[in-house]
């Protein structure tokens, strides 16, 4: 089959062609690795898990971005064109930068916030499993980036929080052991935060998790004008 | 460029966000710093699906979950250290839990738990079968909330600067821009993971190259008990993707060609649900006697789950199905999975005291990339999660402490010269005419036709020799991508010189040891040899080879006994 | 321009959200036409003979066009407020089908009348 | 950045306020069009003053007018800010709406009184 692949040395972006020998099974990831080990060893991609976990191997693939590990080549047409995620700065190749994107997800504390935790001698929370499924599916996203890309917000507002900090965000709303919702809330309820999302629903099409961004950020929406509301009226 | 912090963890997995997060608890003034060639949330730790051991209720106990682990590395584990590490193990759960992680539940809201290989009860705590995964993302998100703990993520490591016995930083390359960039600081803690990826059919993430190991034993740290590699009975060829024991567990059947179980012939009671060590070896002796299955990627087993019915399938083992489904286009519901073994966990590991100390002052290490040792020849499942987090968080207060009492040493700017003259002048810019992937590849081929699941003189003797000239050859690299920023290619290049040195120190390590002992089995020595043996092997690195010691088991309260199940 | 990434949609999803901003501009623009046209209230005559105009055969597709922008963007715009208000995620394809036939339907008959009457 | 801007109260209510436009605006336009569209001349000068003439009338049209510049307008803001241009003009922008939004209210009410 033949790769068609945008690349990017750092100064000039080109395309450039590989013809790749490829078996019934054979992932697009196993491919770029053969590219690497046997063609062309100057291109760069990120992978790891090799197994849809750790979320690095995102990338374009004939348009629609996709884990680049789980995507078999034999469900796709000639040529495989693949191309590095949008709404990203491409650092090199198939490589983008996601300073910003972890930058943004630690901007919406996604941490438990309660103040009665002790640090030496924990003590074992409660959490029935309903109360574990209400942000469960939420918890699941592996960081990939999919649904940034695609996000029309995202894509003209460099400073959107956009769909995965918001879902990581919710899911720390949802989680019945976190107390303190509320400076989360006034976080995602700025002008940066849930007010640019204009439900796209791209996020929800790609998300390679199926978690359904779109939601949570609608989800985190109704917390947040319910919380603005109660302000008004000092409640 | 040069970086100032008190403490420095290398590798963001379990074991190093651990230590990072209780070093920064220990003390407010300290400055650590966590390095990582990935992201923190990339790394292999999210790997990890059965779950997490630790003894959480009434019906289990310190003494029993210690034997367990103890008879599981076949009496070649420090019972110190794992006496030690099992009173720990609670409160790490407990922790997770109160940081956010989303353990699976009991009706009644409380941690659930479930059985696992080599446990004698359900002791494995789990959060679906996503468990390291959730782990990691937990623990990044709890090591966000420290405003004195700052993350350098893709930073690769290249080498630690110690000077009379004592550390003071580490030099690392930055991804983005390709600078050198070297850490000063008080302690160093080595969490860089195990070194999988020796193999070429592997359940590990593409990254496990054992970096950190190498870069220890090239700075004249001992490594411990290198021959023990495990082997899990289930990887799904071609990818070695793990299916987890839990298709077993639910019943599944392994099938040779003529369509036989061929277990009953090698465990007739436990069948399928023996310990992996039992079966993987079973596997494997079907195979090498020609009733494996074949395939153009090699011979296979079938796992075969469609008597379970699709309703069971779907409801206990869905990331299984879809995991076959994806990756090799089969359902289990209606064909056999094909498995053979698939290398694992790496027992050994830079070599360590109970306190995660080397001995080099100032520098710690823990997680896979150490040997405490607790699993001694051959973990047990659930227990590794575990011990990341029981000695990262030894580590974290260990490198605290010792960085409040002790203070910095300078590293000169000709110390960052010289190793950046070894990077980009001798390495970056290399040509010559050996492909180092190709020098990977047979790297591979050996060590998982030489170095495998049956060892024997002759075939170790042969891989020795083949990793030698491998090592000849690497010398005549070829580097193409000759930018700076983002140079996947020198990187690999890299890891593959450091997987060179490990295999060299495996296979060796493997030829040494005359008799069989947990994962290592010598098909010339296939019997235990407590008198000569119930040792750990030390290998200190030459630069013809690495020099072998040995030093004591210590035992506290279990004499060794034959490892029956 | 990277206003342009608006209008190039990955899936329907997004295809619809393209429209909902196109529609909605449309509108707007169509919006402030209309009061300036209305000001001529003030003066019958004038108002008389540009009516003349705009109730003309040649202008009646394009007011059929704005029609349908305004059918698409209301029920597509109670769509988005479904979605907006978190409901009905799983069935997101569903809905967006069903809107579309509304819209068609509506707007036939909408051109259907203003044919009919004029 | 996030935590400085978090104080922001025009966002929530403008969007609400957009939903629920939205929403009442289903029923103005469509009375709307109907009353212009089937009935024969009906925008003729004579039966629009006619309508015009009837309280109710100009109370639903007043409504309508209220809701659909504050809809449309409030719109073109938000697909202002979702550009970095917008955003940091943001005060700007804002303002910009509020005018053209009185001055569409001005135009339309005085339209109204004419008769
Ligand atoms: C498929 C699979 C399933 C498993 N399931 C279980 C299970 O169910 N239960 C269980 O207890 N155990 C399980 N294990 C074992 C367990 O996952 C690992 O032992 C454990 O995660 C190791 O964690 P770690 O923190 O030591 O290393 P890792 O998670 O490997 O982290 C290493 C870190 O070091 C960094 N690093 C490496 N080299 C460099 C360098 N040169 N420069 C800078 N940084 C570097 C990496 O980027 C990474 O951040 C499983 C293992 C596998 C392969
Ligand atoms: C008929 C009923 C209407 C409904 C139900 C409706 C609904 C909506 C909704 C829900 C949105 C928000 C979309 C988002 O979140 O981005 C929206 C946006 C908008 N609407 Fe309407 N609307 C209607 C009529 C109108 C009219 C008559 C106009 C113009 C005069 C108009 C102009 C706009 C504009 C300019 C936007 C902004 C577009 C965007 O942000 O993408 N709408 N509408
Ligand atoms: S929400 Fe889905 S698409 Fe977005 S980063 Fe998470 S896993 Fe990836
Ligand atoms: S694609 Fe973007 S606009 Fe909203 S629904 Fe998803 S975040
Ligand atoms: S390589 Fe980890 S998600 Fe694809």
């Amino acid at each position: 089959m033949e790769f068609r692949i945008r690349r990017f040395d750092g100064e000039n972006s080109f395309w450039q062609s590989y013809e790749v020998p490829t078996k019934k099974g054979m992932t697009v990831l196993e491919c770029l690795y053969y590219i690497r080990d046997n063609l062309d060893s100057t291109l760069s991609f990120r992978a790891s898990c090799r197994m849809g976990i750790c979320g690095s191997c995102a990338v374009k693939i004939n348009g629609k971005p996709k884990l680049a590990c789980e995507t078999q080549v034999s469900e796709l047409k000639n040529p495989i064109v693949v191309e590095p995620l949008d709404n990203f700065k491409v650092l090199k190749d198939l490589v983008v930068d996601f300073e910003g994107f972890f930058a943004k997800h630690k901007m919406v504390k996604p941490f438990i916030v309660r103040d009665d935790i002790d640090y030496n001698s924990p003590v074992e929370l409660i959490q029935t499993p309903k109360e574990l499924a209400k942000y469960y599916n939420y918890s699941l996203c592996i960081k990939c980036g999919a649904c940034v890309s695609v996000c029309p917000a995202a894509a003209t507002s460099e400073d959107y929080l956009g769909p995965a900090a918001l879902v990581a965000a919710y899911r720390f709303c949802a989680d019945s052991r976190d107390k303190d919702c509320k400076d989360r809330i006034e976080i995602i309820s700025s002008e940066r935060g849930v007010w640019r999302c204009h439900s796209a629903m791209a996020c929800s099409e790609v998300c390679p998790k199926k978690i359904e961004p779109a939601k949570a950020v609608q989800l985190l929406r109704r917390k947040a004008i319910i919380h603005s509301i109660k302000k008004l009226f000092r409640w | 460029m040069k970086q100032e912090y008190d403490v420095v963890v290398v590798g963001a997995g379990l074991a190093g966000m651990r230590a990072a997060i209780s070093a920064a608890q220990k003390s407010k003034d300290l400055s650590i710093a966590i390095i990582a060639k990935t992201y923190p949330i990339r790394c292999h730790s999210v790997c990890a699906e059965g779950g997490t051991a630790a003894v959480l209720r009434d019906d289990d106990s310190y003494d029993l979950h210690a034997w367990d682990t103890i008879k599981g590395s076949d009496f070649l584990a420090d019972q110190d250290a794992v006496e030690f590490f099992v009173r720990e193990c609670p409160k790490e759960i407990l922790r997770l839990d109160n940081w956010g992680c989303p353990w699976s539940r009991l009706k009644d809201g409380r941690i659930a738990q479930r059985a696992f290989g080599g446990h004698s009860v359900n002791r494995t705590v789990f959060a679906a079968d996503r468990t390291g995964f959730h782990e990691v993302h937990t623990l990044y998100e709890k090591m966000v909330s420290y405003d004195n703990v700052e993350i350098f993520p893709e930073h690769f490591l290249t080498n630690l600067f110690i000077e009379d016995n004592k550390v003071k930083g580490v030099a690392t390359i930055n991804l983005k821009n390709g600078e050198l960039v070297a850490f000063e600081s008080k302690a160093v803690i080595l969490a860089t993971g195990g070194a999988g990826r020796l193999y070429g059919f592997t359940t590990y993430s593409h990254q496990v190259t054992g970096d950190g190991i190498a870069i220890a034993y090239r700075n004249g740290l001992p490594l411990k008990d290198m021959e023990f590699f495990q082997f899990h009975p289930t990887g799904l060829v071609p990818s070695g993707i793990l299916m987890t024991e839990a298709c077993r567990g639910e019943g599944g059947y392994l099938i040779n060609k003529e369509g036989e179980r061929f277990m009953k012939r090698y465990a007739p009671e436990k069948m399928e649900i023996a310990p992996r060590d039992i079966v993987s070896r079973a596997m494997w002796r079907e195979i090498i006697e020609g009733r494996g299955f074949e395939s153009e990627f090699g011979p296979y087993i079938a796992l075969d789950l469609t008597h379970l019915g699709e309703e069971k399938i779907n409801e206990r083992l869905p990331l299984i199905r879809d995991a076959a489904k994806k990756f090799v286009g089969i359902d289990p519901v209606e064909e056999p999975i094909p498995v053979r073994p698939v290398a694992h966990y790496t027992m050994g590991g830079i070599h360590t005291n109970i306190k995660t100390e080397t001995p080099v002052a100032g520098l710690y290490a823990a997680g896979e990339c150490a040997c405490v040792s607790i699993h001694g020849a051959n973990r047990l499942g659930s227990n590794s999660t575990i011990e990341c987090l029981v000695f990262g968080n030894v580590a974290g207060n260990m490198a605290a402490e010792y960085a409040l009492r002790n203070g910095r040493m300078k590293i000169t700017s000709e110390e960052i010269a010289i190793e950046e003259k070894r990077i980009y002048d001798s390495i970056l810019g290399k040509s010559g005419d050996e492909n180092p992937y190709q020098i990977k590849k047979e790297l591979n081929e050996t060590m998982d036709k030489n170095v495998w699941i049956f060892r024997t003189e002759s075939e170790l003797k042969d891989a020795v020799a083949k990793i030698k000239e491998l090592k000849e050859r690497y010398k005549d690299v070829e580097i193409n991508d000759t930018r700076k920023g983002f140079n996947t290619d020198l990187l690999s290049t890299m890891e593959i010189g450091y997987m060179l040195d490990l295999a060299e120190v495996v296979a060796i390590a493997a030829l040494k040891r005359t008799e069989s002992r947990g994962a290592h089995y010598r098909l010339d020595y296939p019997k235990r040899d407590d008198v000569n043996w119930l040792k750990h092997s030390m290998a200190y690195y030459t630069p013809d080879g690495p020099r072998f010691e040995y030093i004591p088991v210590t035992i506290t309260k279990w004499q060794p006994v034959e490892r029956k199940y | 321009m990277r206003i342009m990434k608006w209008f190039k949609p990955v899936s329907l999803q997004d295809l619809a959200f393209a429209f909902q901003r196109l529609t909605g501009f449309i509108l707007a623009m169509y919006l402030i036409l209309h009061l300036a046209f209305l000001s001529t209230l003030s003066d019958p005559l004038t108002y008389e003979s540009l009516i003349a105009i705009t109730v003309s055969p040649t202008f009646l597709p394009l007011d059929s066009l704005l029609v349908l922008c305004g059918i698409y963007h209301g029920l597509n715009g109670i769509r988005v407020i479904i979605h907006e208000l978190g409901y009905l995620h799983e069935h997101r394809k569903a809905l967006l089908v069903i809107c579309a036939i509304l819209t068609v339907i509506a707007w036939l008959y909408a051109t259907w009348v203003m044919y009919e009457v004029v | 950045m996030a935590e400085k801007s978090a104080k922001n109260v025009l966002e929530p209510y403008a969007w609400l306020l957009q939903i629920i436009t939205g929403l009442a605006m289903v029923g103005l336009v469509t009375f709307h069009f109907l009353t212009t569209h089937m009935v024969e001349h009906a925008l003729s000068f004579e039966s629009v003053s006619l309508r015009f003439q009837d309280y109710g009338y100009k109370i639903i049209y007043a409504l309508l007018l209220i809701f659909v510049a504050f809809h449309a307008f409030n719109g073109l803001r938000a697909i202002a800010l979702d550009t970095e241009f917008g955003m940091k003009r943001k005060k700007l922008v804002n303002w910009s709406m509020v005018v053209v939004f009185l001055a569409a209210l001005i135009v339309g009410l005085y339209i109204m009184f004419l008769f």
